[in-house]
């Protein structure tokens, strides 16, 4: 149907501490087609955001490496490129906006400054035209008095602005791939509807592909067209919304969607997952998810499970769906 | 059914252990911290007159005057204008720095804990009383308090202390001053109060332990500080008397290098910087290890 | 032929300079700045062996009447006030001198409102100069005792016979001052020096306690270099008849300018002097070792044309007991025990490496009154018999003695490695002595107040008379006058009086060593040494000769700015 | 603006009550009034009837708290009187002598933060890598060598024997230089190891903030980050760290001004120190007290100007 | 039903001090005048956006912060209740009209004295310690909630070794050790630290913490909000099982609102530290009356791909407490803002039994007693 803007092979990034190796993400694969929203969901530590940084290149070199995988950006391996080349490519065709608005923007540089300085590296724009750019910007995202706002510093804007200004940065150059780490995870609920219109007008105006990361599924179910789930490291089920939240396969997934209340049905009996997240470090070798997991098997304690595709664009890793299940 | 979380460490590993397992894992850290004990170790040896050190170091033999250094076993820094062991001497100057940056640290500590505690924690007529106090010193060329406070009341060995805990503590109060007003926001006090803890518990059970890693650090550089120092007043004629300090030792030796004789020099100058960077490298680690928010800065 | 080079001297002091004000000169190194700048009545000549008294400002040495009372004293009638600045004498060569700027100067000395370090020389000695201070100090009133008789005469009246008076108008206290200075500049005019000397302060060049340049007076009235004749047997066998016979009468000063640079570190001195920027250096005392050897140079400084002069200086060291404490006031042979045990020789090898000479009692050598044969039983170490002395004191082994406590005054390492010289030799005795740890005020404070038990001092000469050493152990001096051991002999009060009073002679001389004598063998003192001086000349320095005492020497030093040139290529 | 810094200058009275009060203690209450007059008459002239006179000509026979208020009013009045020791105006002396300093230590001040900035910087740029290591060593190093040791053995060698530099001296005017380039290179010797490791640690906490993480995902290269972000953000506790230091460098370098004989303020210091010369301590301590004040002030001042979060009111 | 807790106009201001002399410069109005009965043995939601005022409100609750004005009762009878507020409403009553000044002292004596007896913000300080045993919170931050330097059988001990409410150490770590159980933490790990506990794990040492005293009534402020989703329910489950164990009351606070509907009975809704609206959760969400809470609840994202809701988007951003807008606090934002809601604070109106809110578009319904 349309192309394929990245694809990422068997990503394996470790952080190597004092205290061992940790797996931050293990074995992860997926891809994102052009204009798409895809949604990356698990639980706090499970490796988002290392996926993404490794995406961008900023994954910090030591602790962390990326030990093996491909991301290929437009049939291109961003693992094997240069410092320069990625340099070119962030902020112009791939950008990200971080979870915590509140410390992503430099503090002492005027908002406008800041947009603009994509431009200085991304275009050949004077800087006068660079700043109307960045002004234009921050009317597009919808913060009132563009001229006013564009001198002001960070502080003397809401998380909610801060928000849309990174926003602004990110779209500025009409990125063919916009990374939103958790963007609304330190928003309100009100703020945090704001942000996801626009970020789904945008996606709609640009046609840019955004990688949604989240741990809360409601904004992925009203958000994303495919969604990615992660756990411990790893990746456990894929699928598109629709099959996902209507026919979940995974365990996890499974009880994680049992698990969330629903506004509007305070009466649901929430599902309990009994137990905790496992600790990255010294993972064993089997289903990261077997000692939380109702229908765990023998199995599962030592054998990983590998990645099962049980129709077109839905997979799964789990052993009840392993080749002898089938 | 709770779950066994994973840690290489063995139950009940409190943080300050676990700072130290850190510490310990820093080779360089522990190479100075070998050194500084070692130090502590001369600095015993002079104080109890191990060896007979005390006596090696003030026993005069004209016959040996200004003997070089590293020629002879028995003397391996030579020997001074009166033919005394200028190793043995630098041995007692290690007792005289130490002590003098213990008993300094020590004076200061409990000043800087009251003030910084107190004005921290009550904001209010204290605290203006403290901060007024505080930058009044500030204020001040410390040097100058010093110098005048020892010119004046004489060089004993607990003026010289004295003078340094008085212009010291500032800064140790400062600090201490600032991480009580942050702490007693922190939840965990608020929770110590919730159950009705008293004001005396929450400063010395919840706030003091938490930041007792800059009273420690501090207390490490200030010994950096005052062994420099005491080579200043040594040089302005304001050091203890009596005793063989680095400071008197590097101050005479400023009279003898004309003459070829740099054994005071050496020997004072290799005590003291063995030290001081064993002191400067160990009190790196020990905040690097006591503080573990600067654990990421590299 | 080159344009002629100006000629620079360049000296050296080692502390901070004092502001110029004679009343208050009490320090070496300003006395010495100043007296190149400015004169007083009479000076040393320079070429003796010993110090004698020769006219500057006074046209002749005084007329004295047969009581020894009374002094006429004539000025000559030449000696211009210089002011460079034009300032306080803005027209023409300044203003003579004359014999109101002395009874001025010496006024100023008397008024209480000065507190002169130099009062004590005139305190009772000149008539009517106590009463007019007591009465209020007022200028326009005369002193009977110190009047002008004219313009250009002084007469001087004594209270009673006091020959070394004549010595003090040498000093530095005594120069005059015009008193349109202090009227030009008030309070601060003794930041500015204005003299008659054979120099002028170069204000332009001058940096306060950096460096002070003297420049040559234009308007100074001139001398001449000493006759080759007039020249001591030491001093020409040291400069060489020849370099006399060269310089003999010639016309002063040699140098255009005068540097005297602030050094107060010996190690900056030192390595300047090597450099050849300076023309002469003292040696530190602790490099002594490796400049001379067996009172030879090193060969690099022979090599250099360094030449060593060693010198005897007018003084002594000395520890003294507090005469009024109950145990070593009372016990005689006490002090002499711990007199024996004192180790003077090795003293003075480690404190002096030799450099002086062991006292034998208070009065040094080169004055009248020091005698070359005595030796001083209890000047010298003997640790058997001071402890055979100690038994007999009643103490034997140091038994039944408490702990005696030494007075510091500095903590100077010298001082410091001094005392503890000291201590350690008390403990081979068998007596504790302790270190009190003090400063130099808390010192003279408590001597003031007899409450030093053991202190270590040292005296220099005022003026080259034993008067002034005796002085110390005179019964009505107890401290807070100089005596500061307290001691008090009827029968050492009696030799002084007497001669104390009477001119210069060998009877003099002898009631001098007798009272001497009596002193070493009471022993309040542990007598130390009479140090001698040891300098290094650069040999392009062609007219040094080592004066202790007085000031305005450089006038008679020239230098081979040649050679300086070629030895140091600057 | 303005109100805020006349409020805060108006800080200075008792900041300054207590400065005179601190010495007021030393000097008058602890150290006593009759060493006072032993250090201040010269030995010939005391007798117990003079030294009464005396405490009545200097004041000292008044109540104590009499006497610290004329402490207070000569600080407050800058009228100091006479230096005892040098029979000059303490204003004048201190006029005159606080340039000589400031020569001496002005331009090594600031030649040492421009030199550990730049060494700083290139640590924080190449953090964790050799010269990294090799500069956070010989800082070490640096922290631990004592000034005295320093200035011996580099009179010694660099002057005395290489003939770098003259061995010690001063002149007027700009000539002094010559004799100013040991002394600075010494100073700044002895201090860039400080400043490094503190501006380093600066930087190093900036280098680990958010917005930086944000700046690399705009695509900007690691210099521009290091210079536009890290550095401008770095400058505001470099800023306080460098001004507060200021006003210290009017007292001059003890050390430094007498080894190689220059005039300077610090010596002063130590001879009032030493002569009890009390109008020209309480002049240095009044004037370093006012820097102080103005220097924290302006530290303040800043600030607001390099952090837009900080608004002065 | 009686109330466990009834508060009273209750306002915190958190005083801005600036300069030099630290003078008061302007107040932070975290809490602005609340008033709210929590029923013995059921939970009471307080929902709001980030900064409007919550965690002030329970910390004040609990007693942690002194109000600047208002009351608390805790466990008091009504008729006490109403003797003091009767009295109050007397001497304002009886200052609009003017009446000499000498009655008014004497009623206000007379306050005062009540007040002491019952009111927990006059308890005296000692007095206070002793009654908070009563009321425990839960704090919103599982990291920073637990004293890193102490292991956690000492944090859940401290309250028991402050009101020495053991006899032996036995008798401590036993009891220690039940709380652990209780709260779901494996008893062995009484000597461990926190930091060797996950989000969920130090949640429940904070929660036997606040157990251990035996207390009427728990604060829990955001208990969940800083965990994991998967872990979430575990704690809610936690909860809910301790409060018919122990017959406690709730005062929960959070911002998710679908965890306050699946959690408690009665919700309060919070703008700019105001309740605007309240009532039974059946009601707040099938009724709602106040257009913020319109907004809020139509903000909340529905984990169903399938179902939309029709959203109204806020415009601009919370106004600052410091200086809130005339008026009505929400007018600025408000779709439905009318003349009078920039003009005048709108009092509480009670348009239906039991459902209460703070606007002027129920101006004709009846007012709320208080
Ligand atoms: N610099 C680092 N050094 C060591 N470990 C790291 C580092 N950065 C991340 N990790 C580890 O990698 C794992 C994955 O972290 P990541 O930030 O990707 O999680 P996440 O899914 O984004 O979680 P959250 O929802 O909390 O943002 C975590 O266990 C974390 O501890
Ligand atoms: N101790 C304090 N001092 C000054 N201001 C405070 C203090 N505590 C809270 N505030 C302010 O009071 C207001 C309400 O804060 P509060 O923490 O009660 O909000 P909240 O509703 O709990 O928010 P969140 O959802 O972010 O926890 C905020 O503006 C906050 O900045
Ligand atoms: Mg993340
Ligand atoms: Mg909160």
């Amino acid at each position: 149907m349309s192309n394929t803007i990245l694809e990422i092979h068997n990503l394996k990034t470790y952080f190597h501490t004092e205290e061992g190796i940790v797996r931050a993400v293990d074995d992860v694969s997926f891809h994102i087609q052009e204009g798409e929203i895809l949604g990356l969901v698990g639980e706090s530590g499970c490796g988002k955001s290392v996926t993404s940084l490794s995406i961008m290149g900023l994954v910090p070199v030591p602790p962390g490496k990326i030990e093996d995988g491909e991301i290929l950006f437009k049939g291109k391996d961003l693992l094997k490129m240069s410092d320069k080349e990625l340099q070119k490519i962030r902020g112009d065709e791939i950008t990200m906006i971080f979870q915590e608005p509140m410390t992503a923007l430099n503090p002492v540089s005027k908002i406008g400054d800041q947009i603009a300085e994509v431009l200085e590296f991304h275009s050949d724009l004077s800087k006068k035209e660079r700043w109307e750019k960045a002004v234009e910007m921050i009317r597009l995202v919808g913060i009132p008095e563009p001229e006013k706002r564009a001198d002001s510093y960070p502080h003397e804007m809401s998380g909610g602005m801060r928000q849309r200004i990174l926003i602004a940065m990110a779209l500025i150059k009409d990125p063919s791939l916009l990374i939103a780490d958790e963007p609304t995870t330190a928003l309100d609920v009100t703020i945090q509807a704001q942000i996801l219109d626009l970020i789904k007008k945008l996606n709609e105006q640009f046609h840019s592909a955004v990688l949604l990361i989240t741990h809360d599924l409601a904004v992925i179910a009203e958000n994303a067209d495919r969604v990615v789930v992660m756990y411990a490291g790893k990746m456990v089920e894929s699928a598109d919304v629709k099959t996902l939240f209507g026919n979940p396969k995974h365990p996890y997934t499974r009880g994680l969607l049992k698990s969330i209340p629903v506004l509007g049905e305070p009466d649901k009996k929430l599902h309990i997952i009994e137990g905790n997240v496992p600790n990255l470090i010294d993972l064993p070798p089997g289903c990261p998810f077997y000692n939380r997991c109702p229908e765990a098997m023998d199995r599962c304690i030592n054998e990983l499970p590998v990645i099962t595709t049980l129709e077109e664009g839905h997979t799964v890793r789990c052993h009840l769906y392993g080749e002898e299940n089938k | 059914m709770a779950q066994k979380i994973v840690s290489k460490y063995k139950e009940g590993k409190s943080p300050f252990v676990l700072s130290m397992i850190r510490l310990g894992r820093n080779k360089l850290a522990m190479a100075a911290l070998f050194i500084v004990v070692f130090y502590i170790m001369l600095a015993a040896i002079g104080q109890f007159n191990i060896f007979h050190i005390k006596d090696i170091a003030s026993n005069n033999d004209f016959d040996l005057r200004y003997m070089k250094p590293f020629q002879n076993i028995h003397h391996i820094f030579g020997t001074d204008n009166f033919g005394r062991d200028v190793f043995a001497r630098a041995i007692m100057g290690t007792k005289i720095s130490l002590f003098l940056g213990f008993l300094s640290g020590l004076l200061m500590i409990p000043i800087a804990i009251f003030f910084g505690s107190l004005s921290g924690y009550y904001s209010g007529w204290f605290d203006d009383i403290a901060m007024y106090i505080m930058s009044v010193i500030v204020a001040i060329p410390g040097m100058l308090i010093i110098l005048s406070l020892i010119q004046v009341v004489g060089r004993s060995f607990f003026t010289i202390a004295f003078a340094f805990a008085i212009t010291g503590w500032v800064g140790l109060a400062r600090v201490i001053r600032g991480s009580f007003m942050q702490a007693k926001e922190f939840e965990y006090v608020l929770a110590a109060k919730n159950l009705g803890a008293g004001d005396a518990r929450i400063i010395f059970k919840h706030i003091l332990p938490n930041i007792f890693h800059f009273i420690i650090v501090r207390f490490v550089l200030n010994f950096v500080g005052v062994i420099k120092s005491e080579v200043f007043l040594a040089y302005i004629g304001l050091s203890i008397i009596g005793v063989p300090t680095w400071g008197t030792m590097l101050d005479d030796s400023k009279l003898e290098l004309m003459s070829g004789n740099w054994q005071n020099l050496i020997a004072a100058t290799i005590f003291m910087f063995l030290f001081l960077v064993s002191l400067n490298i160990f009190g790196d680690a020990l905040r690097d290890a006591l503080d573990p928010k600067l654990k990421n800065v590299v | 032929q080159e344009p002629k080079e100006e000629k620079v001297l360049h000296r050296y002091v080692v502390a901070k300079i004092k502001p110029f004000d004679p009343a208050q000169m009490t320090d070496l190194y300003t006395a010495s700045i100043y007296g190149d700048i400015a004169e007083a009545l009479f000076q040393y000549k320079y070429t003796t062996d010993t110090y004698q008294l020769e006219p500057a400002i006074a046209e002749s040495m005084p007329e004295v009447s047969a009581d020894g009372l009374v002094y006429t004293i004539k000025l000559r009638k030449d000696a211009y006030f210089y002011d460079p600045m034009k300032e306080v004498f803005p027209k023409g060569k300044g203003r003579a001198v004359n014999a109101h700027d002395f009874v001025y100067s010496v006024k100023r000395l008397a008024d209480p409102a000065n507190e002169s370090g130099g009062w004590w020389l005139y305190d009772g000695y000149i008539k009517g100069l106590n009463e007019w201070a007591e009465a209020g100090a007022d200028y326009s009133k005369v002193v009977e005792g110190f009047k002008a008789l004219d313009d250009y005469t002084i007469q001087l009246t004594l209270t009673k016979p006091y020959p070394q008076i004549l010595y003090t108008f040498a000093m530095s206290f005594t120069y005059p001052v015009p008193k349109e200075m202090v009227d030009t500049y008030g309070d601060e005019w003794a930041n500015y020096a204005i003299g008659t000397g054979a120099y002028y302060l170069d204000s332009d060049e001058t940096i306060p306690d950096s460096q002070y340049v003297l420049s040559k007076n234009p308007t100074w009235h001139g001398m001449t270099f000493p006759k080759a004749e007039d020249a001591g047997k030491m001093v020409t066998e040291k400069l060489g008849a020849d370099v006399l016979k060269k310089y003999s009468g010639k016309k002063l000063p040699f140098v255009d300018k005068v540097v005297w640079y602030v050094l107060e570190e010996s190690s900056v001195q030192w390595l300047k002097f090597l450099n050849g920027e300076l023309d002469y250096s003292g040696i530190p005392k602790d490099n002594f070792d490796s400049t001379v050897i067996n009172g030879k140079l090193t060969p690099e400084m022979i090599e250099k044309g360094i030449t060593l002069d060693v010198n005897p200086t007018l003084d002594v060291t000395y520890n003294f007991f507090n005469m009024e404490d109950p145990i070593l006031g009372a016990n005689k042979k006490l002090r002499q025990a711990m007199s024996m045990a004192y180790n003077h020789e090795k003293a003075l090898e480690i404190f002096y490496n030799g450099r002086a000479e062991l006292a034998q009692t208070l009065i040094p050598p080169g004055l009248g009154g020091y005698d070359p044969d005595f030796k001083n039983p209890y000047a010298t170490y003997n640790l058997e018999k001071a402890k055979q002395l100690l038994a007999e004191a009643g103490y034997p082994g140091g038994e039944g003695l408490p702990t005696f406590k030494y007075q510091m005054y500095s903590s100077s390492s010298t001082h410091r490695q001094m005392v503890e010289f000291f201590i350690d030799n008390m403990k081979d005795l068998g007596i504790t002595v302790e270190a009190v740890a003090g400063d130099w005020p808390t010192f003279l404070q408590r001597i003031d107040k007899h409450e030093v038990q053991i202190g270590g001092i040292a005296w220099g000469a005022d003026y080259p008379d034993a008067q002034n050493f005796l002085q110390l152990n005179y019964g009505p001096n107890k401290a807070p006058g100089p005596n500061a051991a307290n001691y008090d002999n009827p029968e050492f009060n009696a030799l002084y009086d007497k001669g104390a009073f009477m001119q210069q002679s060998p009877e003099r001389d002898e009631i001098y060593a007798k009272a001497a004598q009596i002193a070493a063998e009471d022993c309040p003192w542990i007598m130390g040494v009479h140090r001698l001086s040891y300098a290094l000349k650069q040999p392009w320095l062609l007219t040094r000769v080592f004066r202790d005492i007085g000031a305005g020497y450089s006038k008679y030093l020239d230098i081979d700015v040649q050679m300086r040139k070629e030895k140091t290529g600057n | 603006m303005i109100h805020y810094i006349i409020r805060r200058m108006l800080y200075l009275v008792p900041i300054l009550l207590g400065a005179a009060m601190i010495f007021f203690l030393i000097f008058n209450v602890v150290g006593g009034q009759e060493r006072y007059l032993y250090n201040m008459l010269p030995k010939k002239v005391r007798t117990a009837d003079q030294i009464e006179v005396y405490k009545h000509k200097y004041g000292l026979d008044k109540p104590l708290p009499v006497q610290y208020l004329e402490y207070v009013k000569q600080m407050v009045t800058f009228n100091f009187g006479k230096s005892e020791s040098r029979k000059l105006p303490v204003t004048r002396l201190i006029k005159k002598m606080v340039p000589v300093s400031a020569a001496l230590t002005f331009p090594a001040f600031g030649m040492e933060i421009i030199i550990s900035l730049v060494l700083a910087a290139l640590c924080a740029f190449f953090r964790g890598r050799f010269i990294d290591r090799l500069l956070t060593i010989l800082s070490v190093i640096g922290m631990s060598i004592s000034m005295l040791v320093l200035i011996m053995v580099g009179q010694y060698f660099l002057a005395y024997r290489l003939h770098l530099f003259p061995i010690s001296g001063w002149q007027r005017g700009i000539f002094a230089v010559r004799y100013l380039l040991l002394p600075w290179l010494l100073w700044v010797t002895v201090s860039v190891g400080y400043d490094i490791r503190f501006f380093r640690t600066a930087l190093l906490e900036e280098v680990h903030k958010d917005y930086i993480r944000t700046a690399r995902a705009k695509g900007l290269n690691e210099t521009t980050i290091m210079f536009r972000h890290v550095l401008k953000n770095a400058m505001i506790p470099i800023l306080t760290y460098v001004v507060i230091q200021i006003p210290f460098l009017l007292t001059g370098s003890i050390m430094l001004e007498r080894f190689f004989s220059i005039p300077g303020i610090g010596g002063l210091m130590v001879n009032a120190i030493f002569n009890y010369d009390l109008p020209v301590l309480k002049a240095i301590v009044m004037v370093y007290t006012l820097f102080f004040v103005v220097f924290s002030l302006l530290t303040d001042v800043l600030y607001a100007l390099v952090d837009p979060r900080i608004r002065l009111s | 039903m009686s109330n466990l807790v009834e508060i009273y106009d209750l306002k915190k201001h958190f005083p801005i001090k600036a300069g030099l002399f630290k003078k008061t410069v302007g107040h932070i109005k975290a809490v602005d005048g609340i008033t709210l009965k929590i029923p013995k043995g059921e939970t009471v939601g307080l929902v709001g956006e980030s900064g409007c005022g919550k965690t002030t409100a329970g910390r004040t609750i609990t007693a942690l912060y002194k109000p600047t004005a208002g009351e608390m009762f805790f466990d008091t009878s009504r008729e006490d209740i109403d003797e003091l507020l009767a009295l109050k409403k007397k001497i304002k009553g009886l200052r609009e009209s003017g009446t000499d000044s000498a009655q008014i002292h004497d009623l206000e004596h007379e306050l005062v004295l009540l007040r002491k007896r019952m009111d927990m913000y006059s308890l005296p300080k000692r007095e206070l310690n002793k009654r908070r045993r009563d009321f425990q919170m839960v704090f919103q931050d599982p990291y920073g909630s637990l004293n890193p330097r102490i292991p956690v059988g000492d944090i859940i001990g401290e309250g028991l070794d402050i009101h020495r409410m053991y006899s032996s150490k036995k008798e401590r770590k036993e009891k220690i050790q039940d709380l652990m159980a209780k709260t779901g933490i494996d008893p062995a790990y009484i000597n461990r630290y926190p930091h060797e506990f996950s989000g969920g794990q130090r949640q429940r040492i904070g929660i036997a913490r606040a157990l251990s005293l035996n207390p009427k009534l728990l604060v829990l402020d955001e208990p969940v909000s800083a965990l994991d989703v998967s872990i979430q329910v575990q704690i809610l489950d936690l909860l809910e099982k301790l409060q018919s164990d122990f017959d406690l009351t709730y005062l929960f606070i959070a911002h998710d609102l679908s965890v306050v509907e699946y959690f408690s009975q009665e919700v309060a809704v919070m703008y700019l530290g105001k309740i605007v609206e309240k009532a039974s959760r059946e009601k707040l969400y099938k009724d709602k009356l106040h257009p913020y809470t319109k907004a809020l609840i139509s903000a909340v994202p529905i984990p169903d791909p399938n179902k939309k809701r029709q959203r109204i988007i806020l415009e601009g951003d919370v106004p600052s407490p410091v200086s809130p807008p005339k008026g009505c606090y929400f007018h600025p934002r408000c779709s439905e803002c009318m003349e009078i809601c920039k003009q005048e604070e709108p009092p509480v109106f009670e348009p239906k039994e039991g459902h209460t809110v703070q606007c002027w578009l129920y101006k004709g319904s009846k007012l709320a007693d208080e």
